[in-house]
């Protein structure tokens, strides 16, 4: 069986079946995606049963599709991709359960989650580049009406804002996709295993560079990194809670996952000769975004700079492996770090927007100064919050810590100081997560707050998993990085 | 010539008739259109439309018997051309032309000369399948006449509407001004070569001097760029839009623009081979500047039918980057053909819906949308799906057509026009979205009571969306086509 | 014709022609307007003429005189003061369009002028009418058949345009929008 | 005497006068005398062309005979679409046409 | 025995979940599996003394070598172990007396216990990422438990503090990290340390992080602000196991820090401990009288592990344990007693409550280095050690002066007759038995030191005349200042309450600055970052309404430029007042009244203007193609 087909088409096709249900089958959208969701769920898990962790690229799943320009409908996963898209399915079943827009979850809403959720699928296990840029770019319409449709108030220029800013780093990618489709050897191709294989665009001269950096400007402007950045905490504080969740979450994975899978692998040369800007702009995102969210009242604006935080240190570790002066075990590591920070962050981060969004429909505000004390009424939320703040500053134990540690370690292989100075980022993340939860839920509690219901059975069905899968991967990494195992399919 | 000469050209002449069934298709359903106009009753005019949407559709459909039949041939003496190129264009405005006469028909129903404005609708499309098959400068001047009057008179139709007055006189005396700086540059192409045979000219080139070649073909490039609405020839096209009748318009911007692009792709590189005097820089930056005017002039609208005005200059830059690539890569021709057929589907969605909103509400300007997702889901999807693929937001076909234009550009060295077709694009992308932004996310307020849109223009909807997708979605048998579609060889 | 006999016809001739072409913009009279522009295209074809096109003379001057008297008549028909007796400026913008157009004129004469253009090898006769015929029933048939088409949709079209009221007498005015 | 530069300038100038009347012409039927005058111009320079180039070039002596057709269509149509104007608007000034824009 | 390592570990976790679901026998819960999880250290100990090692360790990062967690069964391990398990058993059994009428008391006991579990997790690490991991957890484990007292500011306030110093230190330890994978290929204990600048890197960061769990000045100012927490968590986290976390990295990383790394830290040490003293003196309030001793003790604590090697640091480490432990359940209780630990309210508790006094006694003379109590031989052994290096000898024995001083005035407050007479809070039995048994404790354990040394494989310095009559002599000092009301200068005593000005420094040269950088970034990101992408779409917008004037304008002055050359001598007059003018103020009018929908003024709907514009177009064509044509 395609199961990897399976689990990309599963949600399309849920999204087209819920799109055309007549209005009247109230219930109905919410049991189609949630099943839907959860089946795709369940073929990954049937890969993970089937894959090889030392055998790289494997289980390719290939279909003709536009046969003149080598375009197929490829499918294939390697450790990144299956756990990012883990991941992915796994938010987005929280997604589909906590739900967005009206309740229950209406037509729309559901066909634009279940096809957001198979176009990230698409693009995490796309092996060819023309099926990568579609579901890269169909992300952004499905995240365009999210924003623009549930959005808070000022959602149209948010939805806007991400759309367009989004399209900016998009069309550098495609230009540099035909670059790398039109150098290959023979015909063009876009077929990415190929063109990981053969490397067509070798050296580091002009035209590598070019096409490198063409990757790098919209991979960068989707991570987000510094400075590349600003459409994030817009689109962020307008999103609906589960839009969110999903653009921290799984979205930005969709740049660093580029740059590891496209500049780092097809373009190791080029990426050689700018590792090390890539990796200063890097830890100027850590520090930077740190610094930004150390300085937010708003909550959820905090959050989304805290994931410029996070993300940063996923650059660092990809301009690391990409470094020439880099051991084989510090790369491994490096990239190791770097797809679990990924996963950690999704996690983390989901967690944290989905926590935001249960404040916020309560106390409708979001404001730290506002808030305080809420440890005292909701003291299940508080506590889950705080093992969230702790996960995402990094504490041992939690998920985030071990891929943290990995970035440091590979990081630190090629350049020590950079490193070493990324380790400071750490303390501002603590900075920042200890005076949040000291403002908004320690303290005296007003008065206004002391009424406010704890968590309800849907918010925890939908918090819960999360912070378990932080703490099993904080715990026993391996859960994931054996099936990562960068080292084998990173040549 | 003597008698036995004129006897041998009879006979070829007689074999070639074959390859010009498609042609007198055409020519049949306008003459007997006129027939047919004269004797029908008022109530059964509807029966000519009938008629020339069949005979378009015949038209394609003899194109495609023609293509596997016969194959391709340079009939009549070298004057008309029966290659992929001009067959492609006969199916494609075979087919835009029934779609339109789908849209025309709501308009023209119960007015007092529907019979007429089908023969005359026949008749243009005649003239550009003429323009775009012509090998002579002759045949290319009465051509663009009969396309050019018949589209003044279409565009007239509504004789009461002044300003469907002024439409068409400002379109009569900016076509006509504009032929006649074209004929006036054949004629030193006739000059040069001794013969209107635009082959003869091709080789007569390399000897003539440069300053006639270079004044001609800026002449003739006039004619053909003011049909294809190039910047700076395109002042004429949204004053024209806007006071034409909207099927008028949604015609005039698909196939008269298609024809006069072809036209161009066929008579610059037949008549100046090897891109000879750096025309293809020249084009290229011509395709620059339309696009980024186009686009930027868009920006500014709130009438909608003005914003498609504009959006098509801005696509006939992106067309003509196909053409300013055919001399330097294969694909340039494949991307121009592709990617007219996807702007021609694309460009009749597009208009279907604002036909529809326009006679529902009786105006087009962006309130005029607000709230259509909530009354005409069905019209939102086509709006919107419509809009996204003019973007070029995948898998839509629009989407296929940038990724064509794009490797065109890029192998043939024209990596900069890629460049600001991308920055374009996203410029495109924030006008797009304000047609689209209401039609989502308003209420519809005191509008009408919702109508229907009437069968004809209801069957063109959802035609033109299912196109829109399709093309995109499954591009290999139009990319199959487009890769054959490109002009004979005439050394 | 010789060589001088086409000198002695030609100077006066363009002298004439263009003339009148630049009063037919210059007079404030519809009527005398479209006069001069008559004599400027009839001049035209006496240019043919001396040319050695004389088919093509021929034709000008018939084809010319029953179009400029037609456009002679719409012209009193439709202008504001078609006999010039209130002297109104129809023009606009003229010193803009005058020196482009001069600038056009000035760049194209000279181009023409120092162009080094390919010449005859032998100073012949004009081409035989019976060239032109087989090239009308030949090469050029699908051409002249075409223009026969447009000729048919021209007057469709002019008449659809021109003619108010419909077929359909009843309601003649019944244009729906 | 008279060569081929001769009669292309003279007719380069007949281009240039129609052109000024094109431009410089409030009233469409002058607009339209202006473009007669252009394509005249064409005319005159294939006549040119054959005369002293190419003798042998029956095509181009078509080409005269297609130009001359196009002046007299789109005299056709441009009177009907003036008449059309005309009655609605009494006028047939250019200049009083900017409803469209913007 | 890997499973005893696994059990003292795990032990305590398994038991803070039983009690935090315990409910209202969470104090029954909670001492019992104290108890339960106590029994494996002391097996271990056993064992450990009859040669027993053992380690067990599990790959944990697999993508390069070297980097496995896991637990390690040895002398100093155990030993730790057991210090940690016996207080921490104290602790908790005190604890439940002391939260009898707290309503969250399981929440309290629970942390109580998770902490023990993340503590023995520490000092039984295989590794230094094990260790990392631990060290990372237990500072955040003290954060949650110093915030207990959520309501109260002081409590969250003093727990972010306590988090972000200790946090920062561990910067170190991370860098630390890093320099000896980077440089020996592993993170075990015992490697050599690597040449060179990772060398110093190892160096300075294992430093600086034990300086900053063990608060040794500068860093030393959260544990003042920690005290805002509970007393027993004080008692636990704040004198005798997570702060001396420091001082076990120390020892650990012996061989790591051999010559300049442990000089630093001796001078560390040594300044620290006369700071904490001098700090310890000024101080209003019980508990941070004994958290600024605290700091100066495991000052005391470093200089022995700069100067006399494992057994000293160690010896000194568990005296002080059970003695400031002591101390701090008697301080406790007398919180109970009086509501309060400031010293004007505790004043005379002691005559009340005369238990707590002599548990409070038994404590200070331990610490107080007064002869037989435990940490009187142990501080003699660190004195003793120092004799070598002159120094550092002379700010322990000052440092010695000053902790008879101020545990004497803190005494002498405590017995002072009591101006109102409070009966002690009952329910005080649970609380004295496990306080006393600490304080019995810091009177044996004076005896451990050679059994220590043999087990730890290390010499603990012989005890000289000298060293002793050193020792008593500075104690008499201080003890005798104290007696005869010696007054210190003004300016030392502002200082001392001020905690040396330590935060306030850091405040001004760490948090400032960061704070400044913070607010500066995010105005920068706002309004320039966010404000250019923002003004280049605004731009693009204004460039597409302003194309109508470069089409009204830039074309047009061409096209003037043009007719002024042809026809200037004529019709200049005129021409300025038709064209120019007459178009300036057709434009102006235009842009004023159409000003609403300025961008739409691409077309002016005039068609000889799009004419004129078309022909000028097709010039520009025939350039741009005699252009490319050139090129």
């Amino acid at each position: 069986m395609p199961w990897l087909t399976i689990a990309v088409l599963l949600p399309l096709l849920g999204a087209a079946l819920t799109a055309a249900l007549p209005a009247r089958l109230i219930a109905a959208p919410r049991i189609i995606a949630l099943s839907a969701a959860g089946l795709s769920l369940l073929a990954l898990l049937i890969t993970v049963a089937r894959f090889d962790p030392g055998a790289g690229m494997q289980l390719v799943e290939e279909a003709r599709w536009i046969p003149s320009l080598d375009v197929a409908w490829r499918l294939g996963v390697d450790g990144m991709a299956l756990a990012l898209c883990l991941m992915s399915a796994i938010l987005f079943l929280a997604a589909i359960a906590y739900g967005v827009g009206p309740r229950p979850l209406g037509r729309t809403a559901a066909a634009l989650l279940l096809s957001l959720q198979g176009a990230t699928l698409a693009f995490f296990l796309a092996e060819d580049f023309f099926l990568f840029y579609v579901a890269f770019d169909l992300t952004l319409v499905a995240m365009y009406f999210l924003i623009a449709l549930w959005g808070g108030e000022r959602k149209r220029y948010a939805a806007l804002k991400f759309f367009l800013y989004t399209l900016i780093g998009s069309l550098p990618v495609l230009l540099g996709i035909i670059a790398l489709s039109l150098s290959a050897e023979g015909e063009p191709t876009f077929d990415m295993i190929r063109l990981a294989e053969e490397r067509p665009i070798a050296g580091s001269g002009v035209g590598a560079s070019l096409v490198f950096l063409a990757f790098f400007v919209g991979f960068a402007i989707k991570t987000p990194i510094v400075p590349f950045h600003t459409w994030l905490p817009a689109a962020h504080v307008e999103a609906p809670t589960v839009g969110s969740v999903l653009l921290a979450g799984v979205l930005l994975k969709l740049g660093t996952y580029g740059l590891v899978r496209v500049n780092l692998q097809m373009l190791p040369d080029a990426f050689a000769q700018f590792a090390l800007p890539v990796a200063l702009l890097g830890l100027l995102s850590v520090l930077y975004g740190a610094l930004v969210a150390m300085a937010q009242t708003d909550l959820k604006r905090l959050i989304a700079y805290t994931s410029v935080n996070h993300m940063g240190y996923v650059v660092i570790a990809i301009a690391a492996a990409a470094s020439t002066g880099i051991s084989p075990e510090a790369r491994a590591l490096a990239i190791d770090g770097a797809v679990l920070q990924m996963l950690a962050h999704g996690l983390v981060t989901g967690a944290l927007f989905f926590c935001v969004g249960f404040i916020h429909t309560r106390a409708h505000t979001r404001e730290l100064g506002a808030l305080g004390g809420l440890m005292k009424p909701m003291p299940v939320y508080g506590s889950l919050i705080a093992l969230a703040f702790f996960a995402s500053l990094g504490l041992p134990g939690l998920a985030q810590f071990p891929a943290e540690l990995q970035i440091f370690l590979g990081a630190f292989d090629a350049w020590p100081a950079v490193a070493a100075v990324a380790v400071i980022g750490i303390v501002l993340t603590a900075a920042i997560f200890l005076r949040a939860l000291q403002r908004a839920f320690l303290g005296e509690t007003p008065e206004r707050w002391k009424r406010l219901p704890d968590l309800d059975r849907r918010e925890l069905v939908t918090l819960l998993p999360l912070l378990i899968l932080v703490v099993a991967l904080g715990v026993y990494p391996r859960l994931a990085l054996d099936l990562i195992s960068s080292g084998s399919w990173l040549q | 010539m003597t008698v036995a000469d004129m006897k041998a050209m009879e006979e070829r002449m007689i074999g070639d008739l074959p390859w010009l069934s498609p042609i007198g298709a055409l020519v049949l359903a306008a003459v007997i259109a006129i027939v047919l106009a004269l004797v029908l009753p008022r109530r059964r005019q509807g029966l000519v439309g009938a008629w020339v949407a069949g005979a378009h559709l015949a038209a394609a459909g003899l194109a495609a018997a023609v293509w596997i039949d016969r194959g391709f041939a340079r009939v009549l003496e070298g004057t008309v051309m029966v290659d992929g190129l001009a067959l492609t264009l006969t199916g494609i405005v075979g087919i835009a032309g029934a779609l339109c006469v789908g849209l025309a028909r709501p308009m023209l129903a119960g007015t007092d000369r529907e019979g007429e404005f089908y023969a005359v609708l026949a008749a243009s499309s005649l003239g550009a399948v003429v323009l775009g098959s012509a090998a002579d400068a002759a045949l290319l001047a009465i051509a663009l006449g009969l396309l050019s009057l018949t589209s003044f008179i279409m565009t007239g139709y509504l004789r009461h509407s002044e300003r469907g007055n002024e439409a068409s006189l400002k379109y009569y005396i900016y076509g006509t001004v504009s032929g006649a700086v074209m004929v006036y540059g054949l004629t030193f192409w006739f000059g040069i070569a001794g013969t209107t045979d635009l082959a003869a000219v091709g080789r007569a080139v390399a000897g003539a001097p440069d300053a006639v070649v270079i004044a001609s073909t800026a002449l003739v490039v006039v004619g053909l760029a003011y049909k294809a609405s190039l910047v700076p020839f395109h002042f004429w096209t949204p004053d024209v839009y806007d006071g034409a009748p909207l099927p008028v318009a949604a015609y005039l911007s698909v196939l008269p623009k298609l024809a006069g692009l072809i036209a161009l792709a066929r008579v610059l590189p037949m008549a100046l081979p090897d891109g000879a005097v750096g025309w293809p820089t020249a084009i290229a930056i011509l395709a620059a500047v339309t696009m980024t005017l186009g686009n930027l002039a868009a920006l500014a609208q709130s009438n909608v039918v003005r914003l498609l005005a504009y959006s098509s200059i801005a696509q006939a830059g992106y067309l003509l980057m196909g053409i300013a690539a055919l001399s330097g890569s294969p694909q340039g021709i494949p991307a121009l053909v592709y990617y007219a057929i996807a702007y021609a589907v694309t460009n009749i969605a597009a208009f279907a819906v604002v036909i529809a909103v326009q006679r529902e509400r009786d105006r087009v300007d962006l309130q005029a949308f607000a709230g259509l997702g909530r009354r005409h889901p069905w019209w939102t999807a086509t709006l919107i799906l419509s809009l996204l693929s003019l973007v070029g937001i995948p898998p839509l076909s629009g989407f296929v057509g940038k990724l064509e234009v794009f490797s065109a550009a890029i192998d043939a060295g024209q990596a900069w026009l890629a460049v600001i077709a991308v920055v374009n694009t996203v410029i495109s992308l924030f006008y797009y979205l304000r047609v689209i932004a209401p039609a989502v996310l308003d209420t519809p307020g005191d509008a009408p009571p919702a109508t229907t849109a009437g069968r004809p223009l209801n069957a063109v909807l959802s035609l033109a969306t299912a196109a829109t997708v399709a093309v995109g979605v499954a591009a290999e048998p139009l990319l199959w086509l487009a890769e054959r579609s490109v002009p004979l060889a005439t050394g | 014709m010789s060589g001088l006999g086409t000198a002695l016809v030609f100077w006066p001739g363009a002298a004439i022609m263009l003339a009148t072409a630049l009063y037919v913009f210059r007079t404030s009279s519809m009527a005398r307007a479209g006069l001069l522009l008559l004599a400027s295209l009839g001049v035209e074809g006496l240019l043919f003429l001396a040319l050695a096109s004389e088919f093509l003379g021929v034709l000008q001057l018939l084809m010319m005189s029953g179009e400029m008297v037609i456009m002679t008549f719409f012209m009193i028909m439709f202008m504001p003061d078609p006999g010039g007796l209130m002297g109104m400026d129809m023009t606009h913008d003229k010193r803009r369009s005058a020196s482009l157009a001069v600038a056009v004129a000035v760049a194209l004469a000279i181009f023409a002028v120092l162009t080094d253009w390919p010449a005859a090898t032998l100073n012949g006769e004009a081409p035989d009418v019976r060239q032109i015929g087989f090239e009308v029933m030949g090469r050029s048939m699908f051409s002249f058949l075409f223009a026969g088409i447009t000729i048919l949709f021209a007057m469709v079209g002019g008449t659809m345009l021109a003619k108010h009221g419909g077929r359909f007498a009843a309601e003649a005015e019944g244009d729906l929008r | 005497m008279i060569s081929l530069p001769v009669v292309l300038a003279v007719a380069a100038v007949m281009f240039g006068i129609g052109l000024y009347g094109v431009l410089g012409q409030t009233n469409t039927i002058m607009v339209m005398m202006g473009v007669e005058l252009m394509l005249g111009a064409s005319m005159l320079n294939l006549v040119g062309f054959m005369r002293y180039a190419w003798p042998d070039a029956a095509s181009g002596a078509f080409f005269v005979l297609i130009v001359m057709t196009l002046m007299a269509l789109e005299a056709a149509v441009g009177f009907g679409l003036v008449i059309s104007v005309f009655r609605n608007r009494r006028t047939a000034e250019l200049d009083d046409l900017t409803e469209l824009e913007g | 025995m890997v499973l005893l390592l696994w059990a003292s570990v795990l032990l305590p976790l398994v038991a803070a979940a039983a009690t935090r679901l315990a409910g209202p026998r969470a104090d029954v819960v909670a001492l019992a599996g104290a108890a339960l999880a106590a029994i494996p250290a002391w097996i271990m100990l056993v064992a450990a003394a009859g040669g027993e090692r053992a380690i067990s360790a599990t790959t944990w990062l697999p993508a390069a070598p070297g980097l496995d967690v896991g637990l390690r069964l040895d002398a100093l391990s155990v030993v730790m172990a057991v210090t940690v398990a016996s207080v921490g058993l104290a602790v908790v059994a005190y604890a439940g007396g002391y939260f009898a009428d707290e309503p969250r008391r399981p929440a309290a006991l629970a942390g109580l216990l998770a902490f023990l579990c993340a503590m023995q997790g520490l000092v039984l690490a295989d590794g230094y990422l094990t260790l990392l991991i631990f060290w990372e957890i237990v500072g955040a484990l003290s954060a949650r438990l110093i915030a207990f007292n959520r309501a109260e500011p002081a409590g969250p306030a003093g727990a972010v503090r306590a988090f972000l110093t200790t946090r920062a230190a561990d910067v170190g330890l991370y860098v630390a990290l890093l320099a000896l994978y980077a440089g020996a290929g592993t993170v075990a204990f015992g490697s050599d340390r690597p040449d060179g600048e990772l060398g110093a890197l190892v160096g300075i960061g294992l430093v600086l992080a034990a300086m900053g769990k063990s608060a040794q000045a500068p860093l030393q100012g959260w544990l003042a602000g920690a005290m805002a927490g509970p007393t027993p968590v004080s008692a636990l986290l704040h004198s005798a196991t997570m702060v001396a976390a420091g001082v076990y990295l120390l020892v650990r990383s012996h061989e790591l820090l051999t010559g300049w790394p442990l000089e630093v830290a001796g001078w560390v040490g040594a300044i620290t401990a006369v700071a904490g003293a001098v700090i310890a003196l000024a101080q209003q309030d019980l508990k941070r009288v004994l958290a600024a001793s605290t700091t100066s003790q495991l000052g005391l604590m470093f200089v022995g592990a700069a100067a006399g090697g494992p057994a000293v640091a160690i010896f000194h480490l568990v005296a002080h344990a059970a003695g400031k432990a002591a101390l701090f359940l008697a301080a406790g209780m007398f919180q109970h007693d009086r509501e309060g630990t400031s010293l004007e309210r505790l004043r005379g508790a002691g005559r009340d409550d005369r238990a707590a006094m002599a548990i409070f006694a038994a404590g200070a003379l331990s610490i107080a280095a007064v002869p037989p109590f435990a940490a009187f031989w142990s501080k003699d052994a660190i004195t003793a050690a120092a004799e070598g290096h002159a120094g550092w000898l002379a700010l322990v024995l000052v440092a010695g002066a000053g902790g008879a001083a101020y545990l004497l005035r803190v005494a002498r407050i405590l017995w002072a007759p009591a101006p109102r007479g409070l009966p002690a809070v009952a329910g005080h039995r649970t609380m004295a038995g496990a306080a006393g048994t600490l304080a019995a404790a810091s009177v044996g354990l004076g005896l451990v030191g050679a059994p220590l040394s043999a087990l730890l494989g290390a010499e603990l310095p012989a005890i000289t005349v000298t060293s002793v009559a050193l020792s008593l002599i500075a104690a008499g000092v201080g003890a005798g200042a104290i007696l005869l009301g010696w007054r210190a200068p003004a300016a030392v005593a502002t200082a001392a309450r001020a905690g040396l000005y330590a935060d306030a420094m850091l405040r001004h040269v760490v948090q400032a600055p960061v704070a400044f950088g913070s607010r500066l970034a995010a105005r920068l990101d706002d309004r320039v970052l966010d404000g250019a992408i923002d003004a280049t779409g605004r731009g693009t917008l204004r460039v597409a309404g302003a194309q109508w004037r470069l089409e009204e304008r830039g074309i047009d002055a061409a096209v003037d430029a043009t007719g002024r050359a042809a026809l200037r001598v004529a019709c200049a007059q005129r021409r300025l007042e038709e064209g120019a003018i007459d178009a300036a103020i057709d434009g102006l009018a235009r842009s004023i009244g159409r000003a609403g929908a300025q961008n739409r003024r691409l077309q002016t709907g005039r068609l000889y203007e799009y004419l004129r514009d078309t022909v000028l177009g097709t010039v520009a064509v025939v350039v741009l193609i005699a252009l490319a044509a050139v090129l």
